[in-house]
């Protein structure tokens, strides 16, 4: 439990993740937090989003008039599709995902671990549910994972760990780490801080850190 | 003369039985057949194992069903949605039953069952939780899991176009878990906004080939999930 | 070798077989022979047609001004598209075959032995270039396969046999012989002859046939 | 700006490498990408492995392909076809490798390939000489046979209209072994005989999404390989 600090807002985290995401890229936006990137994507690049529900080719949500129950993304959400947008069936979209041909995942975290590991999909509390959707094959199908997440829970324990306590989603998935406090690069050889809110330091970043974080 | 049409939902799904494995489209409100659902809470068969994503919101279509007492087990990937109530609780109760498979090997497995492809390696779950107890192999060094092809006996797919030899057409994301359910399920029965004269699909366009399909009933205004949650309605109505 | 008689000819053959195609088919017909069976399918039944190479509801040849090269049979001839007919990709074409979607399937034959198996593939020879094409999966994914051939091959050698002499397609998976002689059922006990053309009787049928054949 | 279009067949062919797997759409005259065959023959890599259903025919296309001695290997279902006698006469000399693939099992493979599925089992082949020397293993009591999924570098695919997002379209049964080769491939060359304009292709109806294809090129009017085998036409021209 250590001191909370304030560091980048949700729309800055977006736009730091937009920024890391180039021309032509095809992205796969998770559930909740992630779908705000879309909206920061700097305008001289195209960038393509697909749901794992069937469609490639994501666009602006629409206004509540055109609300379309059969036209939503993986959380249910009423989207649009653009020009040259796409629709596919379950089976073709996995096929899009497990074989390699999403370049980008944004997703959320319960917890990260030092060497990658994800846990996103269950906190293995008795009584909770259990569901997994998608994450688990996007996990393992597309080349880079980025993780757009709180750096504390809301009770301020580190969600940067150096083992997950949570049931994994994939070991050794993920490649970079956007929270609120900075920006970190999974390596293999441990995780590399790229960047830090104003407000935060090294030493305030390793004091809610679990996992140990190097410099460059 | 090949008419693979029924008059009614009542008739589409008349043969049902006790027991059956069914296969049920649908991603949240896009793609579920309610009609055709509720027509099987009216026909009232039993102890069934239901392949879905989801399992249904509020108290209507999938939802209704199980809360009907009709499902023994449900085979999905997100059983708990922010509308669904009648599954979590069931489930607490322990008077359900549930496997939980990751919605991309949940789509292989039923694609694999269509495809005559009995069992497949995939990436997806190794080392989780999910892959406990299933073969582990590696292919170029990298781990991954066994998983068996899933087929059914009956499948409930909602579209939006049909012709008399069960050529389909679907609408938007609406079509998600749809066309690979008809080819993983002896019988495949489906619920179309309109059904047309053969030769008013365009054979390149043809979603479903109608080989797939073994009936068909046309449901010209098929109810708004959404709206009928929204007004708390409750099937039985 | 036998004296060769005279039998039913192949349009014969063919009606016989496309007599025991029920309304409603999905039927695969081979590449030759098998092909005369469209033309005898009585007026009273609709059966579709599937050819591997992406068509259902295969319709008559077309006329010579209207033969379209991108519009043909696994046996590479033009053919028709009939109304209520759709095009798909290789994956799902043997999806079809694989799956047990189709319910008929006609091939030639070199050699079928008394328990079914299947050689029509290769001879064996030497310096023969080996060509499988979908027989392989045919046999294996259709419900019914039904053999249409000569009795005799060229050189009067019975083809209907105890034991392949030619590499395999499949084993024991043929359920009918249609021949210029006789129509055969394969069953679990045995070939049994269910008709013989006028010119054939059971004992003369036996003389051209290697393998055992009992009578209903 | 997404743009995949290149401005010609050369062009296209460009970045293909000595020693490449190349998978080309085709089921005999139908769906063969000659133009780009042609293109790949004109910038000469060599030592190929070429997984395409058939060997061509004449001497045209991926026949002279075979003729310039660029292709090491064949992966096919059928080597041999009326008008095929480059490749015949060059595996009886021993100087191309065949391996002889059951039609769905190399589409199946293929597809696996582009799916992320490293291997899968079918009932083809078993208990014949193709199924030699692979893994047997029961499921239900009956046999089948493991497979690979088959992954290529490039692959050239004919289709009908593709636009900038390489979205693609194909023309009846020249459909055939093209949209899974687009996915198994790294980089999917395609030449289409009309490229349109973003927006111009019903996103219901798309065969082939564009996120499987690295370029396209239009080819407005695509040589008959028929009537060039009539003419009895050779390339190099």
């Amino acid at each position: 439990m250590v001191e909370i600090r304030k560091g980048w807002n949700r729309e800055e985290m977006a736009q730091k993740i937009a920024g890391h995401i180039p021309n032509g890229a095809y992205v796969n936006l998770g559930i909740g937090l992630p779908e705000l990137v879309a909206n920061y994507i700097p305008h001289d690049r195209e960038v393509i989003f697909h749901t794992e529900n069937g469609l490639l080719g994501v666009g602006p949500s629409p206004v509540k008039e055109n609300e379309d129950d059969e036209l939503i993304n993986a959380g249910k959400k009423p989207v649009t599709a653009i020009k040259g947008a796409c629709f596919f069936h379950h089976a073709d979209s996995f096929a899009m995902i497990r074989g390699g041909h999403i370049d980008i995942c944004v997703l959320g975290a319960f917890q990260v671990s030092e060497n990658g590991d994800l846990a996103n999909w269950s906190t293995g509390e008795p009584g909770a549910i259990p569901a997994v959707g998608g994450a688990m094959d996007l996990v393992q199908g597309v080349k880079t994972i980025i993780i757009f997440t709180q750096h504390l829970t809301k009770n301020g324990e580190p969600k940067i760990v150096k083992h997950c306590s949570y049931p994994l989603t994939g070991k050794g998935v993920v490649s970079h780490i956007y929270t609120d406090y900075a920006v970190i690069d999974v390596k293999d050889t441990g995780l590399y801080v790229r960047e830090m809110a104003p407000e935060i330091d090294f030493d305030y970043l390793k004091s809610c850190t679990e996992a140990e974080l190097k410099q460059y | 003369m090949i008419n693979k049409i029924a008059k009614t939902a009542s008739e589409a799904v008349a043969d049902i039985f006790d027991g059956a494995t069914i296969m049920i489209s649908g991603f949240g409100e896009a793609g579920s057949p309610i009609e055709l659902i509720h027509a099987l809470i009216d026909q009232g068969a039993r102890n069934l194992t239901v392949v879905s994503n989801n399992t249904g919101n509020g108290h209507i279509g999938l939802a209704a069903l199980i809360e009907n007492k009709q499902v023994r087990k449900m085979i999905c990937s997100f059983p708990r949605t922010a509308n669904s109530v009648v599954f979590p609780e069931l489930y607490r109760k322990g008077e359900i039953e549930l496997e939980l498979v990751p919605q991309g090997t949940l789509a292989e497995r039923i694609r694999a069952g269509g495809a005559g492809i009995p069992a497949f390696f995939t990436p997806t779950s190794v080392n989780t939780p999910l892959a406990e107890g299933k073969e582990i192999r590696l292919f170029n060094g990298k781990p991954y899991v066994m998983e068996y092809g899933l087929k059914a006996d009956f499948a409930l797919v909602k579209c939006k176009i049909a012709d008399r030899y069960g050529n389909l057409l679907f609408n938007k994301t609406a079509r998600n878990f749809g066309p690979i359910m008809c080819m993983a399920a002896k019988s495949a029965i489906v619920q179309a906004a309109e059904i047309v004269e053969l030769g008013g699909i365009d054979p390149e366009i043809v979603i479903t080939p109608g080989i797939f399909v073994k009936k068909v009933v046309e449901i010209t205004n098929p109810v708004s999930e959404n709206q009928l949650i929204s007004e708390n309605r409750r099937y039985p109505w």
